[in-house]
């Protein structure tokens, strides 16, 4: 599904990735964890290619994205993405939000993306949000409608970047649990978190990187109990 | 020094008729100047990617937006009003060739509407130049994550600016917009010196005539006083119908 | 008083001959936008017929002046509080000025005129309603077209200066200006306006006459300055002077 | 139309000169404008909690600031000038009975310096204004966690603003007074309305003498740019020194 | 130490605190837990004075707070605050940052207050950033410099409001250590958390508040095995 041959990244002099090679398989939910500014966010975007990638190839669906010729939209369709941050257009109600791309891009009819969007917004559990605008929801509220906005393109892959760490205590729950479910559904994803018991339960595989490179990979149970990186368990030391 | 209220009652149908050439002048200005800052706003952000694009879009597009820019920011509206009345207009619109307009039409244009033209085109475009910044500040000023979440859902460039970023920018840009008409109702004073009877020309022919200066001064500002008050009551009221409070 | 005797140099005032109360220096005002009258030139310098003329006047009348470049608009006012104490620029004596002022005797003889586009067939004044009119803010000019058409007409177009109107009838954005002859003639002068004739309308403008002026009451200064010109009238150098800048009539 | 360059070349000095003068005034306006608005900006907010003192602090303090703010931000510069130099002026500086100056002092002022006394005090009053506005949004951008952490401490209300609040609010300050004195050298121009000689007044003069527009009015426009250019570069490298980036 | 007595608070018609009784002694750590909004950094606040009380008792270290005449900067020189975004002066040097408060409010030379703030600075570990300005540091360690500033007025009680909550995760666990030392000196603290791994091993006591009231307080072992309230239960099992 993905496979990544040593990804390199600058921004400008500063080596970001420094040779990141990987392959992500169809139905698999990686995780991807690691201290702050080790490049994490930087090369979940090289994979849906909102990061113009230095060199390193990144094959996507089938889709060369470091060519040129590539039409780029084309993949994005494919890979939908979660941001920490949420993102949710705030001049648009929330069933607005969810309707949009599908209509926009997909040509999907109003009568159809609305329905769809209904369906989504019934299994992100906000069915009575659909006519509110994303400032009178709880962060939480707002995640779960950007997942179901992504998940309105029907995409192939999704991909979360830190979908838990903007939110209260309270409302990480209500998130993961969606992601929970999804996975369970047999959707492809890559997780960047720092929730360990969300990469311990659901992930199929963790990723650990550190400084621009992976340190580690290996399931969850080898990673948290048996790693066998010095830096790895440092880390996992300190936010376990 | 008693109040001659003669003076003031004498001159107060040019006083009304200058408020209300006031008003036209600075609505008109405001929606040219809108149009202009609009096509200036975006050229000025025009980018391509790769290359000969690169540099025709620099030379057709961002260098001459910029020195438009730079040009009517950078030099008193005074100065524009003359050059554009006394050395572009006669170049333009001239009965014996203009480049724009010739023969009769153009010696009917100057005879009649020749301030009112010269005055609104120099307004126009000094309010132009103001806005394209505004324009772009306002395009700077929406999150780029809206823009990655657009594009991460697969829609094109002009699809994000036109569903997402411009919509966003708007709001954000009504405001200084409402700043900017109130520095235009104010500028405006300034086309009395091509002869345009507005209010400021209301209030130098009263002086003129009768050496009188609180009375016609005092009473043209508080009209201004009125207007531009009222001009940021609504702008207030835009902030906090478009504000922040909305978008985030 | 001063000067029974006629000094050769004027701006001597060492001799002592006279009881003279002390060199006072009065501050002149004048509009110098207004050649040939009063003018800028490219020195920074004030110059023009009225400056050289009330130069002569207060050499021969025994007082000193320095000239101050004031705007045309207000210029009454720097005498009424004090700013000025003569001013001298081409200012018409009206029975409206004389309530506010003193002035001298005259000593230039004005006439308005009629600056047309070539093309126009006005023949007088009249003619002229519901066109535009180009004037000079305050001046006889703006006066007269006032007083005709309604002070409030909006056809009267005032500017800052005379030149400004006549470039603005040049460029054809009016139908008319109404100006004294001696700015119309320097402006003729300078730019040969091809597009531009000039008439007279004996009916509608009396002859007028420019004179100084000083604040109202002040008759020590007056009587100085009409002694001075009379000097001045007497011994020639008025003729000289309307010759330099004027001509032959 | 060729250009005259002997019409640049003959009012060059005079140019010049009145470039000085116009720096002069300006940097002298900002100056002035800086001090007033400063303390106009500290009425503006001044309040005090309980019983009395509340509505003396309002009526000294506060609404005479908002009155003044209001008129000079609310009119046109062009008709301040007026206002001032014909009507004001003469009350306060006058050799018979002014209410600051007599006698043979305010003569020798008014003769000698009137335009110029009366050209910067306007536009001091003008910039006033709008830096007493740019003052209030500098000290209100401060971030009210550095108030609450200063006082949290046991620090007073005026010990909070000496160290706190005032020295970041002054580094927020310096780029919109920068824009203020860019506005108030082009501002600066209008002053030439009561003969002060500056260049728009250089400008005019040659305009008069020798009826040519482009030549004298480019030949400004030039300077203009020139000096705002400067002004505005030494702004962004305020910005760019004091701005965001050392805040937070 | 502090005692609080039918505090109610008001922000305009909305009524934030409903009635807080409490008592909080020297050398307690009380540990203060609820959900969002609930109105525990409004309690906070209270105690030194940062939010007029509206009516109720509450008294600091023997000063009344609901007395105009008392002096509150007075009672702000006994109690210490902590902020969760840190609120550094940033146009000062952390050193700056740590000695202006003692050398203009307590009166103290200037020699004697850098002494005191390098000791300090030893003390958070951080040494070598005395000369460093606020913006250069991370976010865990400008949280330690916001400690170290609090300590250097040397005062009797601490207040925390959420200090390690805008923290990544690896930063969480050096200022928890910080607090964590503090405790085993014997200071007075009052600490807003989300953490409960703090709560149970520091705390003295947990109080947990929902809609501005104190639900439910006790002991950590308690609230967090045994709470008898519905809601606080409900809450556990969302944050645990
Ligand atoms: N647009 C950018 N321009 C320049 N440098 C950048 C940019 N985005 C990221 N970086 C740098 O790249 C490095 C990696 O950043 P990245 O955001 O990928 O880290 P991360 O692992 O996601 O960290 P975090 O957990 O804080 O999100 C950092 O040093 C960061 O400063
Ligand atoms: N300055 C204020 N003006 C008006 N309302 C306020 C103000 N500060 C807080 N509130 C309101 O008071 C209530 C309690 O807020 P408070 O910040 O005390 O909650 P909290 O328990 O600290 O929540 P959090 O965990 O999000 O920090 C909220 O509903 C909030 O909207
Ligand atoms: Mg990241
Ligand atoms: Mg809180």
């Amino acid at each position: 599904m993905i496979y990544v041959k040593d990804l390199h990244k600058y921004f400008g002099k500063n080596e970001v990735l420094k040779g990141i090679t990987c392959e992500i398989k169809e139905r698999e939910v990686v995780c991807v964890i690691g201290p702050s500014g080790s490049g994490k966010s930087t090369f979940l975007r090289c994979l849906n290619a909102l990061e113009e990638i230095t060199s390193g190839e990144v094959i996507v669906d089938g889709f060369n994205i470091a060519d040129r010729r590539t039409n780029i939209n084309k993949v994005r369709e494919e890979v939908g993405m979660v941001f920490q941050r949420f993102n949710l257009f705030p001049h648009m109600t929330v069933l607005e939000n969810i309707m949009l791309a599908p209509m926009q891009v997909r040509k999907v009819s109003k009568d159809e993306a609305e329905k769809r969007a209904r369906q989504l917004l019934a299994k992100v559990g906000l069915s009575e949000k659909a006519d509110a605008y994303p400032n009178s929801l709880s962060g939480g509220q707002q995640q779960r409608v950007a997942i179901a906005r992504a998940l309105a393109m029907q995409p192939k892959i999704m991909l979360f970047d830190e979908p838990t760490s903007a939110l209260d205590p309270e409302m990480v729950g209500e998130v993961l649990d969606v992601m929970k479910s999804l996975a369970a559904e047999g959707m492809t994803m890559v997780v960047v978190t720092h929730e360990m018991g969300f990469a311990r339960e659901v992930g199929d595989r963790v990723i650990f990187m550190d400084q621009g490179i992976i340190m580690e990979e290996g399931s969850p149970e080898q990673i948290f109990t048996n790693a066998q990186n010095e830096r790895t368990r440092a880390f996992l030391s300190k936010v376990l | 020094m008693g109040i001659r209220w003669d003076v003031i009652s004498d001159y107060m149908p040019m006083f009304l008729q200058g408020a209300v050439m006031t008003l036209e002048i600075t609505v008109i200005g405001v929606l040219f100047g809108t149009l202009i800052g609009l096509f200036a706003g975006i050229a000025r952000l025009a980018y391509a990617k790769y290359g000969l694009g690169k540099y025709l879009v620099a030379i057709f597009f961002r260098w001459p937006a910029l020195l438009y820019i730079t040009f009517f920011r950078g030099t008193p509206l005074f100065v524009q009003i003359l050059i554009v009345h006394f050395a572009i207009m006669p170049l333009l619109i001239n009965p014996d060739g203009g480049w724009l307009i010739a023969g009769d039409l153009a010696r009917e244009i100057k005879s009649e509407h020749g301030a009112l033209v010269s005055g609104i085109i120099a307004l126009s475009l000094n309010a132009g130049a103001y806005i394209a910044e505004i324009f772009r500040a306002g395009i700077q000023s929406i999150d780029i994550g809206q823009a990655e979440a657009a594009r991460s859902l697969g829609m094109t460039y002009s699809k994000t600016m036109r569903f997402i970023i411009i919509p966003q920018a708007f709001r954000r840009m009504l405001p200084p917009l409402g700043n900017e008409a109130i520095m235009l109702l104010k500028d405006s004073s300034l086309v009395s010196v091509i002869g345009l009877a507005e209010m400021a020309f209301a209030a130098k022919s009263a002086f003129g005539a009768t050496s009188r200066v609180w009375e016609p001064y005092i009473t043209i500002s508080i009209f201004y006083l009125v207007m531009t008050l009222g001009l940021s009551v609504l702008v207030s009221w835009l902030e906090r119908r478009y504000g922040k409070g909305d978008i985030r | 008083g001063c000067g029974g005797k006629t000094e050769p140099a004027g701006n001597n005032q060492a001799g002592g001959s006279t009881p003279a109360p002390q060199a006072k220096e009065y501050v002149v005002g004048t509009d110098a936008a207004y050649a040939p009258f009063e003018s800028v030139n490219d020195k920074k310098e004030i110059v023009g017929f009225d400056i050289e003329l009330l130069q002569a006047i207060a050499d021969k009348g025994g007082f000193k002046v320095t000239f101050k470049n004031t705007p045309w608009d207000g210029i009454f006012e720097t005498l009424k509080n004090g700013d000025r104490d003569i001013l001298i620029s081409a200012i018409t004596i009206t029975d409206k000025r004389k309530a506010d002022m003193d002035f001298s005797e005259k000593y230039f003889e004005a006439q308005q005129l009629i600056a047309l586009p070539q093309s126009s067939t006005v023949k007088s004044l009249d003619e002229l309603k519901d066109k535009k009119i180009g004037v000079q803010t305050g001046t006889t000019g703006d006066e007269i077209v006032s007083e005709k058409f309604g002070k409030t007409n909006p056809n009267i177009v005032r500017f800052d200066t005379t030149p400004l109107a006549l470039k603005e009838l040049e460029n054809g954005g009016l139908a008319a200006v109404v100006a004294d002859n001696g700015v119309v003639n320097n402006y003729v002068k300078n730019n040969a306006p091809k597009n531009l004739k000039f008439i007279e309308d004996n009916k509608s403008f009396e002859k007028e006459y420019y004179g100084i002026a000083v604040k109202k009451g002040n008759k020590e200064l007056l009587d100085k300055i009409n002694a001075g010109f009379k000097k001045v009238k007497e011994d020639g150098t008025y003729d000289k002077l309307v010759e330099k800048y004027f001509g032959k009539k």
